[in-house]
């Protein structure tokens, strides 16, 4: 994985910036759940084995200790309930965070945020507000296999009513996570496995990154690469390997996929005209195919070629770790597709 | 709530329903609505049983809970004519309104949907440390929903202030409770949650009435949740349209005769609380108040398409 | 509802198209189950209220009295167990047809369908077959507010394993479903509630038609409309408006969307090299965002415009009548698009 | 099964864990599982009360009711390799592998996601009217998913030939019952559904298929479902990277002291049925067994990544 300077992080207040120290994505995450925790009593955690154990990739180690059971809630194995409960605390002013253990098992706790979270406020007439977040860690590499290892972000830009935030670095992670708690709307926060491992500066002190805004990793005239969550990272990766071939590639790190930046992704193709889009989950109904629309309903006349899409095959993430590696897309498939269409 | 207070919302539900049905007969509403005419004393004997700042949860069929939890019969109605005066300014429409102010947070198109809702709102309070309960309805069709086992699972663990109320009226739509609920009954499910069950006469607002306040009592100090089935039957059909083919008349029949309002005003009239006559001027009453509801709803204006593309984000 | 000759079904075998009788598209529906059910004992029926009361809309009305109790199964409320058992009864080698009263309850089942049906084929290395149709009835129209409304199909087009059909017709209604149960896959079956009540001609006998064939409704020069569902016989309305003002659409109506016949409507672009998009789901995320891309993909130098889309903007469906049909895409929403196409 | 292969099967079952165990510490192995040591009897009592032609469903911690149920240590050692010639030809891994053939249904990485599918084919077997069971297989913790209380409802309400067999091993991850299961236990749930509900010491085979075959007979004959909790516990961590903070190395201690395996042997010289000597000589084969399966899953091809883009389809 890749490092990147906190002074690229678009977002972080200014005074902010010039101090930094480094930590893992994992501590990040957990930093921001404690000082929003600090903050406002109303926040407090839902899950499964969050407390002593906590949490199953230990983002929650440590939060047990200060702010004891009631606010570091274990719970029983019941998602559906469990994300219903957040709803109904919700709406009485709490402000739970609710740590579904994989991405995969939102599958069970659909019906209370499609059916009632989402639409709440809504339906009964902008009475109420559903302030919760729900923390999804999601994605492959890890060899866990098919139920364990899935991107299903796609289906929630599909929900009006869902806000959904997807950060690629840990400076990104503490500082959206903490603006996601914030925020007075159902939020899905989509952290990859894969990330948790890597250790990155982030900025010091308080801070919030604005849901909405994208940010440029890096810039560059050929081609721009669009991506969030790991699959940022994988394309920052891919613009060093273009970069020595000599193709300049842009990359835009989208952050939040709703609500969605399209403007900066405008902007980097009117200078580009070519886009490569790069997402985890399975091709086919995948954010790439709302993305990619929206860049040509929004910059038809820039596009000097079609988009491409990187992703994910359209099967189950299979377990065997060669398998596995082998169908998640990665730096080097960026960069051939990339390739692909420079030269076209 | 005083008695004679119980009897006039019991009405107010009743004129309430048959009015909606008679309109929804004329195609003057459209769209669905689930009547509750038979059932009003279970709604309105468990909110008699708590107090104003307390939650209720309610279902599809939620006209009745709302009126018994102080809804304003105008806006309902407006809500179920669409209208911007509505309860939800007519986005949500029979199934989908509330009024938070009077702690009725929502009718609910999701069977057994409302059930975790009530129990995260009970945590809630509970963590506030508010002495606030919250009563949650559902019927017994919805005791079969994987979320009531969760919900009741954990708010016997937290003990939660919550109190669920099943208003078993013998049917989900057209299938009898022996059909699709195993066991004893939905009562008999609390023991395995080591939770109080009751089993009580849910035509009977007294009875109702003792056992939501005896949870009530429960939830307000700590002791968590009770669970309390009231058998009661719904005198209509379960929506438009419902030819209830799945029941015979003999048995609406035997139901009938066991009205619940009949039954609250003979008992008033032998406590001496209301004369026959005043019994007679509440109801006339109520439907002075329902036929103002009625026009109130006619004469709002609808909400202006564009409101309708607003206010899915705060 | 406008009325489509049987001579224009394709895939219907040629000896049964010249005779044609008018029935309901419940009844087509109906005809369908019974015949499979008569052919193969293996095909059984399980769902809320199916039985005497005949279903939510009338579909499995008098299976009951030909099938019994045991193949026309009424069940609890308990919409996660039931696709749960469907997909344990499918794999030791019974077809379940299963009714979720509302399409919008199938949020309740996602774990079964995403996690358990879509899956058990490949993850248990090709020795499972999970031959399930789950019949979905879907799309606003009703007044039956948000809960009851939503037509969530896109989100199904990113499941691999998963299979979704959407007739248009009541020839393909039944046609199709005949082939949905003998598919060995999980299909998502998605009828559209307005259509139940309109009354059309089938074809006589036998017939059933594969899935993933388009069907071109009428054809034009000017526009290619592409659409599904109760949305095809909008676009099929829309194009008879256009036709009055000298523009000639072409309609495909898509029939399946997994899979998708992406090369019928490559076909009909490459002679128009503009299309509209018509969905009667949400905007962000849906199924058009998928087709579009892929229009882009395979047809790029075709068109002459970018597309659009119609669909409904990204809100709960409202309740009240007129806002609902506000919201709700029409043949004149459909017909203003393509206008606006034609003109650039 | 005689009582002499239930005591290699259990063996079959420490010895393929303690090596899956250490070739995970040493890296050969990646990825996750859960491994049932000391919960043998559990797995193995049920196999055994069961015909070969019956059915069990499995859980994330599969690999011992899998060998219970008859399956090669070969295949299954070598899906957990990720290669060709495993059960789900490298695709599936430790929650997701399966064989049919013999009446194992499949891991499943969801909690409580088996009880349902368990539950359907149970349906699906009383349809053909065959005398085949299915015993569905999960822990205290699945318990209160949603999907427990929907297909115990059902499977009661048809009276299914389904055996639900919870293994209560104390803990969910690091979550004691205590913490997350209201009520008396999981037994004490089936009272609810007018189900049988036995609770047995899970670390004593006997009493386990004692258990399972009375269930199994209820269920042959028409008489519907069982529920049998089974009091064990796991020896070693939830899965890999556990550190057991959530518990003692007393309570550990106290339960590898009721080891299910050497209750069995002891029972077995007791009784005759094996000397010292042969119990000895079945462990020994079991081992050359397990390193055979290690050095066949070593030595298998993986599957060409053009075959994992396959097969999502029939
Ligand atoms: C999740 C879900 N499944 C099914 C339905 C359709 N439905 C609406 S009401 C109802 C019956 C509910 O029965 P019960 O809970 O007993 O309440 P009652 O209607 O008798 O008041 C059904 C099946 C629904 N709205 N939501
Ligand atoms: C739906 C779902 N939620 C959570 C998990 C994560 N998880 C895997 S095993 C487990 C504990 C299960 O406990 P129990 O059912 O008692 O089985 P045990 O592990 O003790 O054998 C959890 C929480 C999961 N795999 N699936
Ligand atoms: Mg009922
Ligand atoms: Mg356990």
């Amino acid at each position: 994985m890749m490092e990147v300077a906190a002074s690229e992080v678009r977002g972080a207040p200014e005074a902010a910036v010039p101090r930094a120290r480094e930590v893992y994505f994992t501590e990040a995450l957990q930093e921001a759940l404690a000082e929003e925790m600090r903050r406002d009593p109303e926040v407090f955690l839902l899950g499964e084995d969050i407390g002593v154990y906590g949490g199953c990739f230990g983002v929650t180690r440590g939060l047990l200790a200060e702010f004891g059971p009631e606010r570091v809630r274990d719970t029983p194995i019941s998602e559906a309930a469990l994300v219903g409960m957040a709803v109904g605390a919700a709406i009485l002013g709490a402000r739970p965070v609710v740590e579904v253990m994989f991405m995969d098992f939102v599958t069970l706790a659909m019906d209370q945020l499609v059916n009632h979270a989402a639409k709440f406020r809504y339906v009964y007439g902008e009475q109420a507000r559903v302030p919760l977040v729900l923390r999804c860690p999601a994605g492959a590499g890890r060899a866990y296999g098919a139920t364990h290892s899935q991107s299903l972000e796609a289906w929630f830009l599909h929900v009006p009513g869902l806000k959904v935030v997807a950060p690629a670095t840990a400076a990104d992670a503490k500082g959206l996570l903490k603006s996601a708690i914030r925020d007075d709307n159902p939020v899905i926060f989509i952290e990859n496995k894969v990330l948790y491992q890597s250790r990155e500066r982030i900025p010091e002190g308080e801070y919030a990154i604005p849901l909405g805004q994208a940010r440029r990793v890096c810039e560059g005239g050929d081609v721009t690469l669009v991506a969030y969550s790991r699959m940022a990272r994988e394309a920052e990766r891919a613009a060093v390997l273009l970069a020595e071939e000599g193709v300049s590639a842009e990359v835009i790190d989208l952050r939040t996929l709703a609500p969605l930046d399209i403007g900066t992704v405008v902007e980097s193709v009117a200078k580009t005209g070519r886009v490569v889009l790069v997402e985890e989950g399975t091709r086919t109904g995948g954010a790439c195919a709302e993305i990619g629309v929206q860049i040509f309903e929004h910059a038809w006349d820039s596009l000097d070629a079609p988009i491409r899409r990187v992703t994910t095959p359209d099967i189950p993430i299979p377990f065997a770790p060669e398998l596995e590696a082998a169908v998640i897309p990665a730096a080097a498939d960026i960069a051939a597709a990339a390739r692909a269409l420079v030269e076209t | 709530m005083t008695a004679v207070e119980s009897y006039k919302r019991m009405w107010r539900i009743r004129l309430f329903e048959e009015v909606v049905d008679r309109l929804f007969g004329e195609g003057v509403l459209r769209g669905t609505s689930h009547l509750c005419v038979g059932q009003e004393a279970t709604a309105v004997g468990t909110c008699a049983a708590l107090r104003p700042d307390d939650y209720v949860t309610s279902t599809h069929r939620g006209h009745g809970h709302f009126l018994a939890k102080g809804g304003d019969p105008r806006r309902l109605m407006a809500e179920l004519f669409g209208k911007a005066t509505g309860y939800s300014r007519g986005r949500g429409g029979s199934q989908h309104m509330a009024c938070f102010e009077i702690g009725f947070l929502g009718s609910n198109g999701i069977t057994g949907g409302g059930i975790p809702v009530a129990t995260g709102a009970a945590l809630a309070l509970q963590r506030r440390r508010e002495e606030r309960v919250v009563a949650c309805f559902f019927g017994e069709g919805a005791a079969n929903q994987g979320v009531f086992h969760e919900s009741l699972n954990m708010a016997a663990l937290w003990k939660l202030p919550a109190i669920y109320v099943c208003e078993n009226n013998l049917y989900a739509m057209s299938t009898p409770v022996g059909g699709a609920l195993a066991g004893p009954g939905v009562a008999a499910r609390a023991a395995g949650y080591g939770v109080p069950g009751a089993l009580v006469d849910g035509n009977d607002i007294f009875a109702v009435r003792a056992a939501a306040s005896e949870a009530a009592a429960r939830a307000r100090c700590g002791e968590g949740p009770t669970l309390i089935e009231c058998r009661t039957y719904r005198l209509l059909g379960h929506s438009r349209g419902d030819r209830r083919v799945y029941r015979t008349r003999e048995e609406e029949a035997e139901w009938r005769a066991r009205d619940p309002i009949p039954r609250l005003r003979d008992a008033l009239l032998r406590s001496g609380e209301v004369t026959a006559l005043e019994a007679e001027r509440i109801r006339e009453e109520v439907e002075l108040e329902i036929r103002d509801a009625v026009a109130f709803a006619r004469e709002s204006p609808a909400l202006p398409v564009e409101a309708a593309l607003e206010g899915v984000y705060a």
